[in-house]
Protein backbone atom coordinates (compact mmCIF):
# COMPACT_ATOMS: atom_id res chain seq x y z
CA UNK A 1 0.00 0.00 0.00
CA UNK A 2 1.19 3.86 -1.08
CA UNK A 3 1.22 6.43 1.62
CA UNK A 4 1.17 10.17 0.03
CA UNK A 5 2.28 12.95 1.30
CA UNK A 6 1.97 16.85 0.02
CA UNK A 7 2.56 19.95 0.65
CA UNK A 8 4.96 20.70 3.71
CA UNK A 9 4.18 17.30 5.37
CA UNK A 10 5.79 15.91 1.82
CA UNK A 11 8.71 18.74 2.43
CA UNK A 12 9.38 17.19 6.05
CA UNK A 13 9.41 14.13 5.36
CA UNK A 14 11.39 14.58 2.63
CA UNK A 15 9.39 12.30 0.21
CA UNK A 16 6.59 12.05 -1.55
CA UNK A 17 5.15 8.63 -0.69
CA UNK A 18 5.93 5.52 1.30
CA UNK A 19 5.48 1.70 0.30
CA UNK A 20 4.16 0.28 3.66
CA UNK A 21 2.72 -3.34 4.43
CA UNK A 22 0.68 -2.75 7.55
CA UNK A 23 0.01 -5.74 9.71
CA UNK A 24 -3.39 -7.02 10.14
CA UNK A 25 -4.92 -5.51 13.16
CA UNK A 26 -4.18 -2.24 11.56
CA UNK A 27 -7.89 -1.50 10.11
CA UNK A 28 -8.53 1.36 9.43
CA UNK A 29 -7.29 5.00 8.26
CA UNK A 30 -6.37 6.10 12.01
CA UNK A 31 -4.84 2.58 13.03
CA UNK A 32 -2.74 3.05 10.03
CA UNK A 33 -1.65 6.94 10.76
CA UNK A 34 -0.92 5.80 14.63
CA UNK A 35 1.09 2.79 13.13
CA UNK A 36 2.93 5.41 10.75
CA UNK A 37 3.50 7.67 13.74
CA UNK A 38 5.16 4.64 15.86
CA UNK A 39 8.03 3.91 12.98
CA UNK A 40 9.00 8.00 12.09
CA UNK A 41 9.57 10.42 15.05
CA UNK A 42 9.45 12.83 12.49
CA UNK A 43 6.18 12.01 10.81
CA UNK A 44 4.49 11.94 14.55
CA UNK A 45 6.06 15.46 14.98
CA UNK A 46 4.55 16.74 11.70
CA UNK A 47 0.86 15.23 12.59
CA UNK A 48 1.21 16.28 15.93
CA UNK A 49 -2.09 18.56 15.35
CA UNK A 50 -3.94 15.67 14.15
CA UNK A 51 -7.42 17.09 13.92
CA UNK A 52 -6.37 19.74 10.89
CA UNK A 53 -5.53 16.90 8.51
CA UNK A 54 -8.25 15.12 5.99
CA UNK A 55 -7.13 11.64 4.48
CA UNK A 56 -8.08 10.39 0.98
CA UNK A 57 -8.21 6.66 -0.10
CA UNK A 58 -7.74 5.92 -3.08
CA UNK A 59 -8.16 9.25 -4.42
CA UNK A 60 -11.54 9.73 -2.52
CA UNK A 61 -11.23 12.16 0.56
CA UNK A 62 -12.60 9.73 3.58
CA UNK A 63 -13.19 10.09 7.49
CA UNK A 64 -10.32 8.72 9.36
CA UNK A 65 -12.72 5.75 10.92
CA UNK A 66 -12.31 4.46 7.26
CA UNK A 67 -11.59 1.00 7.23
CA UNK A 68 -8.97 0.53 4.89
CA UNK A 69 -9.84 -2.91 3.29
CA UNK A 70 -8.48 -3.22 -0.36
CA UNK A 71 -6.66 0.09 -0.33
CA UNK A 72 -4.14 0.58 -2.97
CA UNK A 73 -3.28 4.14 -1.17
CA UNK A 74 -3.69 6.68 1.39
CA UNK A 75 -2.85 10.00 1.51
CA UNK A 76 -2.36 12.34 4.23
CA UNK A 77 -3.39 16.03 3.58
CA UNK A 78 -2.44 19.17 5.52
CA UNK A 79 -5.07 21.89 5.30
CA UNK A 80 -5.58 22.74 1.69
CA UNK A 81 -5.44 26.22 0.48
CA UNK A 82 -7.44 26.38 -2.78
CA UNK A 83 -9.19 29.01 -4.64
CA UNK B 1 -15.79 18.83 -20.00
CA UNK B 2 -16.70 20.48 -16.48
CA UNK B 3 -14.06 20.28 -14.58
CA UNK B 4 -10.64 20.83 -15.71
CA UNK B 5 -7.52 20.70 -13.35
CA UNK B 6 -4.65 22.00 -15.79
CA UNK B 7 -0.87 22.82 -15.17
CA UNK B 8 -1.10 25.80 -18.19
CA UNK B 9 -2.78 29.29 -18.40
CA UNK B 10 -5.98 29.91 -19.94
CA UNK B 11 -7.79 32.87 -21.09
CA UNK B 12 -10.81 33.51 -18.24
CA UNK B 13 -12.94 35.40 -20.99
CA UNK B 14 -12.31 33.05 -23.81
CA UNK B 15 -13.49 30.01 -21.13
CA UNK B 16 -16.18 32.47 -20.00
CA UNK B 17 -17.49 32.96 -24.21
CA UNK B 18 -17.23 29.06 -24.82
CA UNK B 19 -19.31 28.44 -21.41
CA UNK B 20 -21.83 30.87 -22.47
CA UNK B 21 -22.04 29.14 -25.92
CA UNK B 22 -24.18 26.64 -24.54
CA UNK B 23 -26.83 28.66 -22.74
CA UNK B 24 -28.83 30.09 -25.29
CA UNK B 25 -32.60 30.47 -23.77
CA UNK B 26 -31.11 30.40 -20.11
CA UNK B 27 -31.28 33.84 -17.95
CA UNK B 28 -28.20 34.74 -16.15
CA UNK B 29 -24.58 33.44 -16.16
CA UNK B 30 -22.24 34.00 -13.67
CA UNK B 31 -18.29 34.07 -13.48
CA UNK B 32 -15.60 34.11 -10.45
CA UNK B 33 -11.83 34.18 -10.84
CA UNK B 34 -9.23 34.16 -8.78
CA UNK B 35 -5.78 35.91 -10.19
CA UNK B 36 -2.74 35.49 -8.64
CA UNK B 37 -1.96 38.65 -6.23
CA UNK B 38 1.11 40.46 -5.48
CA UNK B 39 0.61 43.42 -3.40
CA UNK B 40 3.09 46.38 -2.52
CA UNK B 41 2.60 44.86 0.59
CA UNK B 42 3.56 41.11 0.05
CA UNK B 43 5.19 41.26 -3.05
CA UNK B 44 5.58 38.09 -4.61
CA UNK B 45 7.30 36.35 -7.79
CA UNK B 46 5.50 33.61 -8.02
CA UNK B 47 2.87 31.17 -6.50
CA UNK B 48 3.20 27.41 -6.51
CA UNK B 49 -0.05 25.03 -6.57
CA UNK B 50 0.52 21.78 -5.35
CA UNK B 51 -2.12 19.46 -6.30
CA UNK B 52 -3.05 15.72 -5.91
CA UNK B 53 -4.56 16.37 -9.02
CA UNK B 54 -6.77 12.79 -8.77
CA UNK B 55 -7.90 13.39 -5.88
CA UNK B 56 -8.72 17.34 -7.33
CA UNK B 57 -10.42 16.26 -10.43
CA UNK B 58 -12.98 13.83 -8.25
CA UNK B 59 -13.22 15.96 -5.46
CA UNK B 60 -14.33 18.73 -8.16
CA UNK B 61 -16.60 17.19 -9.76
CA UNK B 62 -18.57 16.21 -6.61
CA UNK B 63 -18.26 19.48 -5.55
CA UNK B 64 -19.91 20.44 -8.73
CA UNK B 65 -22.47 17.75 -8.89
CA UNK B 66 -23.74 19.05 -5.56
CA UNK B 67 -24.08 22.60 -6.71
CA UNK B 68 -25.75 21.91 -9.61
CA UNK B 69 -28.44 19.50 -7.49
CA UNK B 70 -28.71 22.06 -4.56
CA UNK B 71 -29.11 24.96 -6.85
CA UNK B 72 -30.83 23.49 -10.00
CA UNK B 73 -28.28 24.89 -12.12
CA UNK B 74 -28.29 24.28 -15.88
CA UNK B 75 -24.56 23.98 -15.85
CA UNK B 76 -21.32 24.39 -13.63
CA UNK B 77 -17.68 24.38 -14.77
CA UNK B 78 -14.57 24.82 -12.80
CA UNK B 79 -11.40 25.10 -14.43
CA UNK B 80 -8.35 25.01 -11.64
CA UNK B 81 -4.84 25.41 -12.37
CA UNK B 82 -1.71 23.86 -10.54
CA UNK B 83 2.12 24.51 -11.05
CA UNK B 84 3.96 27.86 -11.05
CA UNK B 85 1.94 31.18 -11.37
CA UNK B 86 3.15 34.53 -11.84
CA UNK B 87 1.27 37.53 -10.23
CA UNK B 88 -1.42 39.04 -12.69
CA UNK B 89 -2.18 35.54 -14.15
CA UNK B 90 -5.42 33.40 -13.45
CA UNK B 91 -5.08 30.42 -11.11
CA UNK B 92 -8.70 29.05 -11.26
CA UNK B 93 -12.54 29.79 -12.30
CA UNK B 94 -15.81 29.04 -11.50
CA UNK B 95 -19.21 29.66 -13.76
CA UNK B 96 -22.68 28.93 -13.41
CA UNK B 97 -25.69 28.92 -15.49
CA UNK B 98 -28.98 29.11 -13.95
CA UNK B 99 -32.54 30.59 -15.11
CA UNK B 100 -32.53 33.12 -12.27
CA UNK B 101 -29.40 35.24 -10.87
CA UNK B 102 -29.78 34.32 -7.40
CA UNK B 103 -29.44 30.30 -8.35
CA UNK B 104 -26.59 31.49 -10.27
CA UNK B 105 -24.94 33.81 -7.60
CA UNK B 106 -25.72 31.33 -4.93
CA UNK B 107 -24.47 28.40 -7.28
CA UNK B 108 -20.68 30.16 -7.93
CA UNK B 109 -20.30 31.36 -4.29
CA UNK B 110 -21.11 28.00 -2.96
CA UNK B 111 -18.43 26.27 -5.35
CA UNK B 112 -16.00 28.35 -4.18
CA UNK B 113 -16.52 28.25 -0.50
CA UNK B 114 -16.22 24.17 -0.53
CA UNK B 115 -13.32 24.56 -3.40
CA UNK B 116 -11.60 26.68 -0.49
CA UNK B 117 -11.53 23.89 2.48
CA UNK B 118 -12.15 21.02 0.63
CA UNK B 119 -9.78 21.00 -3.20
CA UNK B 120 -6.12 19.73 -2.03
CA UNK B 121 -4.47 22.40 -3.48
CA UNK B 122 -1.59 23.85 -1.44
CA UNK B 123 -0.57 27.34 -1.78
CA UNK B 124 3.03 28.18 -1.49
CA UNK B 125 3.92 32.23 -1.64
CA UNK B 126 7.66 32.90 -3.64
CA UNK B 127 9.48 35.98 -2.66
CA UNK B 128 12.59 37.84 -3.13
CA UNK B 129 13.37 36.28 0.54
CA UNK B 130 12.52 32.41 -0.43
CA UNK B 131 9.08 30.42 -0.63
CA UNK B 132 6.87 29.84 1.99
CA UNK B 133 3.39 27.28 2.71
CA UNK B 134 0.29 29.71 2.75
CA UNK B 135 -1.81 29.11 5.83
CA UNK B 136 -5.38 28.57 5.41
CA UNK B 137 -7.79 31.06 6.19
CA UNK B 138 -10.37 30.34 9.15
CA UNK B 139 -12.87 33.10 7.29
CA UNK B 140 -12.81 30.36 4.67
CA UNK B 141 -13.78 27.38 6.71
CA UNK B 142 -16.60 29.76 8.19
CA UNK B 143 -17.86 30.95 5.02
CA UNK B 144 -18.13 26.98 4.01
CA UNK B 145 -19.97 26.43 7.06
CA UNK B 146 -22.86 28.76 6.19
CA UNK B 147 -24.16 26.26 3.27
CA UNK B 148 -24.36 23.16 5.71
CA UNK B 149 -26.73 25.60 8.46
CA UNK B 150 -29.40 26.19 4.93
CA UNK C 1 -15.48 54.06 -19.50
CA UNK C 2 -17.06 52.33 -16.47
CA UNK C 3 -20.91 52.47 -18.03
CA UNK C 4 -21.93 51.53 -20.90
CA UNK C 5 -25.83 51.92 -22.22
CA UNK C 6 -25.80 50.59 -25.71
CA UNK C 7 -27.60 49.35 -28.63
CA UNK C 8 -25.52 46.48 -30.25
CA UNK C 9 -24.76 43.62 -28.91
CA UNK C 10 -21.68 42.86 -27.05
CA UNK C 11 -19.39 39.28 -26.23
CA UNK C 12 -19.57 38.67 -22.59
CA UNK C 13 -16.15 37.34 -22.70
CA UNK C 14 -14.73 39.97 -24.70
CA UNK C 15 -15.36 42.46 -22.46
CA UNK C 16 -14.60 40.08 -19.31
CA UNK C 17 -11.22 40.10 -20.35
CA UNK C 18 -10.78 43.71 -21.75
CA UNK C 19 -12.38 44.54 -17.73
CA UNK C 20 -9.31 41.97 -16.45
CA UNK C 21 -6.71 43.17 -18.11
CA UNK C 22 -6.48 45.95 -15.53
CA UNK C 23 -6.25 43.49 -12.41
CA UNK C 24 -2.73 42.82 -12.40
CA UNK C 25 -2.25 41.98 -8.41
CA UNK C 26 -6.35 42.25 -7.92
CA UNK C 27 -7.41 38.95 -6.71
CA UNK C 28 -10.98 38.34 -7.07
CA UNK C 29 -13.38 39.36 -10.14
CA UNK C 30 -16.58 38.53 -10.78
CA UNK C 31 -18.85 38.96 -13.18
CA UNK C 32 -22.92 38.68 -13.83
CA UNK C 33 -24.65 38.34 -17.53
CA UNK C 34 -28.23 38.07 -18.03
CA UNK C 35 -28.82 36.71 -21.31
CA UNK C 36 -32.58 36.72 -23.21
CA UNK C 37 -34.47 34.07 -22.17
CA UNK C 38 -37.01 31.84 -24.19
CA UNK C 39 -38.39 28.66 -23.00
CA UNK C 40 -40.32 25.89 -24.37
CA UNK C 41 -43.40 27.48 -21.60
CA UNK C 42 -42.92 31.14 -22.62
CA UNK C 43 -41.38 31.16 -26.39
CA UNK C 44 -40.65 34.30 -27.11
CA UNK C 45 -39.26 36.11 -30.68
CA UNK C 46 -37.67 39.02 -29.43
CA UNK C 47 -37.17 41.12 -26.05
CA UNK C 48 -37.63 44.69 -26.69
CA UNK C 49 -35.46 47.44 -23.79
CA UNK C 50 -37.19 50.49 -23.85
CA UNK C 51 -34.54 52.91 -22.50
CA UNK C 52 -33.84 56.50 -21.35
CA UNK C 53 -30.50 56.15 -21.96
CA UNK C 54 -29.75 60.13 -19.87
CA UNK C 55 -30.97 58.91 -16.59
CA UNK C 56 -29.99 55.11 -17.29
CA UNK C 57 -26.20 56.52 -17.80
CA UNK C 58 -26.76 58.96 -14.48
CA UNK C 59 -28.08 56.34 -12.69
CA UNK C 60 -26.13 53.60 -13.51
CA UNK C 61 -22.67 55.62 -12.52
CA UNK C 62 -24.58 56.17 -9.46
CA UNK C 63 -25.42 53.09 -8.55
CA UNK C 64 -21.86 52.06 -9.81
CA UNK C 65 -19.91 54.50 -7.46
CA UNK C 66 -22.23 53.41 -4.74
CA UNK C 67 -20.97 49.75 -4.76
CA UNK C 68 -17.35 50.98 -5.33
CA UNK C 69 -17.57 52.94 -1.95
CA UNK C 70 -19.62 50.51 0.00
CA UNK C 71 -17.56 46.95 -0.86
CA UNK C 72 -13.62 49.30 -1.48
CA UNK C 73 -13.86 47.70 -5.22
CA UNK C 74 -10.85 47.88 -6.83
CA UNK C 75 -13.57 48.69 -10.21
CA UNK C 76 -16.61 47.81 -11.68
CA UNK C 77 -18.03 47.95 -15.19
CA UNK C 78 -21.89 48.06 -16.00
CA UNK C 79 -22.90 47.56 -19.79
CA UNK C 80 -26.56 47.69 -20.25
CA UNK C 81 -28.51 47.06 -23.86
CA UNK C 82 -31.53 48.44 -25.14
CA UNK C 83 -33.49 47.72 -28.18
CA UNK C 84 -34.46 44.66 -29.99
CA UNK C 85 -32.54 41.94 -28.52
CA UNK C 86 -33.09 38.20 -29.70
CA UNK C 87 -32.97 35.19 -27.43
CA UNK C 88 -29.63 33.56 -26.52
CA UNK C 89 -28.16 37.61 -27.03
CA UNK C 90 -26.87 38.80 -23.71
CA UNK C 91 -28.59 41.73 -22.42
CA UNK C 92 -26.35 43.06 -19.75
CA UNK C 93 -23.18 42.55 -17.53
CA UNK C 94 -21.88 43.67 -14.64
CA UNK C 95 -18.37 42.99 -13.93
CA UNK C 96 -16.72 43.50 -10.37
CA UNK C 97 -13.04 43.29 -9.07
CA UNK C 98 -11.96 42.81 -5.72
CA UNK C 99 -8.85 42.21 -2.86
CA UNK C 100 -11.20 39.39 -2.05
CA UNK C 101 -13.93 37.17 -3.40
CA UNK C 102 -16.78 38.36 -0.51
CA UNK C 103 -16.31 42.03 -1.81
CA UNK C 104 -16.34 40.92 -5.40
CA UNK C 105 -19.38 38.63 -4.73
CA UNK C 106 -21.58 40.98 -2.62
CA UNK C 107 -20.36 44.06 -5.05
CA UNK C 108 -21.86 41.98 -8.20
CA UNK C 109 -24.79 41.23 -6.37
CA UNK C 110 -25.36 44.42 -4.99
CA UNK C 111 -25.31 46.23 -8.54
CA UNK C 112 -27.89 43.72 -10.12
CA UNK C 113 -30.69 44.29 -6.94
CA UNK C 114 -30.35 47.92 -7.47
CA UNK C 115 -30.27 48.09 -11.70
CA UNK C 116 -33.45 45.84 -11.47
CA UNK C 117 -35.52 48.92 -9.33
CA UNK C 118 -33.59 51.50 -9.97
CA UNK C 119 -32.37 51.62 -14.09
CA UNK C 120 -34.72 52.84 -16.31
CA UNK C 121 -35.23 50.53 -18.65
CA UNK C 122 -39.01 48.57 -19.69
CA UNK C 123 -38.93 44.83 -21.27
CA UNK C 124 -41.27 43.94 -23.37
CA UNK C 125 -41.50 40.54 -24.50
CA UNK C 126 -42.65 40.30 -28.76
CA UNK C 127 -44.22 36.33 -29.08
CA UNK C 128 -46.03 34.80 -31.76
CA UNK C 129 -49.39 35.99 -29.99
CA UNK C 130 -48.63 40.11 -30.13
CA UNK C 131 -46.26 41.55 -27.99
CA UNK C 132 -46.58 42.45 -24.13
CA UNK C 133 -44.81 44.21 -21.32
CA UNK C 134 -43.14 42.82 -18.61
CA UNK C 135 -44.24 43.14 -15.20
CA UNK C 136 -41.86 43.96 -12.06
CA UNK C 137 -41.17 41.23 -10.04
CA UNK C 138 -42.29 41.72 -6.69
CA UNK C 139 -38.75 39.35 -5.93
CA UNK C 140 -36.38 42.56 -7.24
CA UNK C 141 -37.75 44.93 -4.77
CA UNK C 142 -37.55 42.53 -2.04
CA UNK C 143 -33.90 41.61 -2.94
CA UNK C 144 -32.52 45.30 -3.00
CA UNK C 145 -34.58 45.78 0.81
CA UNK C 146 -31.56 43.13 1.99
CA UNK C 147 -28.21 46.24 1.47
CA UNK C 148 -30.81 48.94 3.01
CA UNK C 149 -31.25 47.06 6.55
CA UNK C 150 -27.55 46.20 6.38
CA UNK D 1 -41.04 72.51 -19.74
CA UNK D 2 -40.66 69.11 -21.24
CA UNK D 3 -42.68 66.23 -20.17
CA UNK D 4 -41.13 62.36 -20.86
CA UNK D 5 -43.62 59.55 -20.81
CA UNK D 6 -42.21 55.74 -21.33
CA UNK D 7 -43.02 52.44 -21.72
CA UNK D 8 -46.88 51.74 -21.46
CA UNK D 9 -47.44 55.18 -20.46
CA UNK D 10 -45.67 56.39 -23.76
CA UNK D 11 -48.04 54.20 -25.26
CA UNK D 12 -51.13 54.89 -23.78
CA UNK D 13 -50.93 58.23 -24.12
CA UNK D 14 -49.66 57.61 -27.78
CA UNK D 15 -47.01 60.19 -27.72
CA UNK D 16 -43.71 60.21 -26.31
CA UNK D 17 -43.33 64.15 -24.57
CA UNK D 18 -45.16 66.64 -23.41
CA UNK D 19 -44.11 70.72 -23.81
CA UNK D 20 -46.03 72.13 -20.87
CA UNK D 21 -45.89 76.13 -19.35
CA UNK D 22 -47.55 75.28 -16.00
CA UNK D 23 -48.47 78.24 -13.95
CA UNK D 24 -46.85 79.71 -11.06
CA UNK D 25 -48.53 77.60 -8.30
CA UNK D 26 -47.38 74.27 -9.49
CA UNK D 27 -44.01 74.25 -7.39
CA UNK D 28 -42.94 70.60 -6.87
CA UNK D 29 -43.00 67.14 -9.55
CA UNK D 30 -46.38 65.81 -7.35
CA UNK D 31 -47.79 69.14 -8.55
CA UNK D 32 -47.18 69.11 -11.77
CA UNK D 33 -48.60 65.56 -12.06
CA UNK D 34 -51.54 66.91 -10.52
CA UNK D 35 -51.62 69.28 -12.77
CA UNK D 36 -50.67 67.49 -15.38
CA UNK D 37 -53.82 65.03 -14.79
CA UNK D 38 -56.61 67.53 -14.19
CA UNK D 39 -55.79 68.23 -17.96
CA UNK D 40 -55.92 64.63 -19.21
CA UNK D 41 -57.94 61.97 -18.60
CA UNK D 42 -55.98 59.20 -20.39
CA UNK D 43 -53.18 60.58 -18.24
CA UNK D 44 -55.40 60.56 -15.02
CA UNK D 45 -56.20 57.07 -15.61
CA UNK D 46 -52.86 55.60 -16.36
CA UNK D 47 -51.35 57.75 -13.12
CA UNK D 48 -54.16 56.30 -10.47
CA UNK D 49 -51.36 54.24 -8.77
CA UNK D 50 -49.27 57.19 -9.00
CA UNK D 51 -47.11 55.11 -5.66
CA UNK D 52 -45.70 52.88 -8.35
CA UNK D 53 -44.07 55.98 -10.52
CA UNK D 54 -41.08 57.47 -10.01
CA UNK D 55 -39.87 60.71 -11.44
CA UNK D 56 -36.75 62.36 -13.07
CA UNK D 57 -36.00 65.88 -13.30
CA UNK D 58 -33.27 66.74 -15.70
CA UNK D 59 -32.18 63.01 -15.78
CA UNK D 60 -31.81 62.43 -12.29
CA UNK D 61 -34.37 59.91 -10.42
CA UNK D 62 -35.86 62.51 -7.54
CA UNK D 63 -38.46 62.32 -4.91
CA UNK D 64 -42.18 63.52 -6.09
CA UNK D 65 -41.47 66.26 -3.32
CA UNK D 66 -39.04 67.82 -5.53
CA UNK D 67 -39.33 71.79 -6.45
CA UNK D 68 -39.01 72.32 -10.35
CA UNK D 69 -37.33 75.53 -9.51
CA UNK D 70 -35.96 75.93 -13.49
CA UNK D 71 -36.20 72.06 -14.67
CA UNK D 72 -35.83 71.44 -18.62
CA UNK D 73 -37.74 68.23 -18.02
CA UNK D 74 -39.69 65.63 -15.77
CA UNK D 75 -40.04 62.10 -16.81
CA UNK D 76 -42.76 60.12 -15.44
CA UNK D 77 -41.44 56.55 -15.31
CA UNK D 78 -43.42 53.14 -14.63
CA UNK D 79 -41.83 50.48 -12.72
CA UNK D 80 -38.84 49.64 -14.43
CA UNK D 81 -37.48 45.82 -15.70
CA UNK D 82 -33.67 45.98 -15.99
CA UNK D 83 -31.29 43.53 -15.64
Amino acid sequence: MKVLYFAWLRERLDRSEDEVAPPAEVETVTDLVDWLAQRDEVLAAALEKRSIFKFAVDARIVPPQTPLAGADSVAILPPMTAG
Amino acid sequence: MSVEVITGSFDPGAAYSEFLAGARGIGAGVVFTGVVRSTHERPITALILECYVELATNEIEAIRRSAVDRFALAEAHIIHRHGRLLPGEPIMQVMTLAEHRGAAFDGAQYLMDYLKTDAPFWKKEETADGSKWVEPVAADAVARLRWEQT
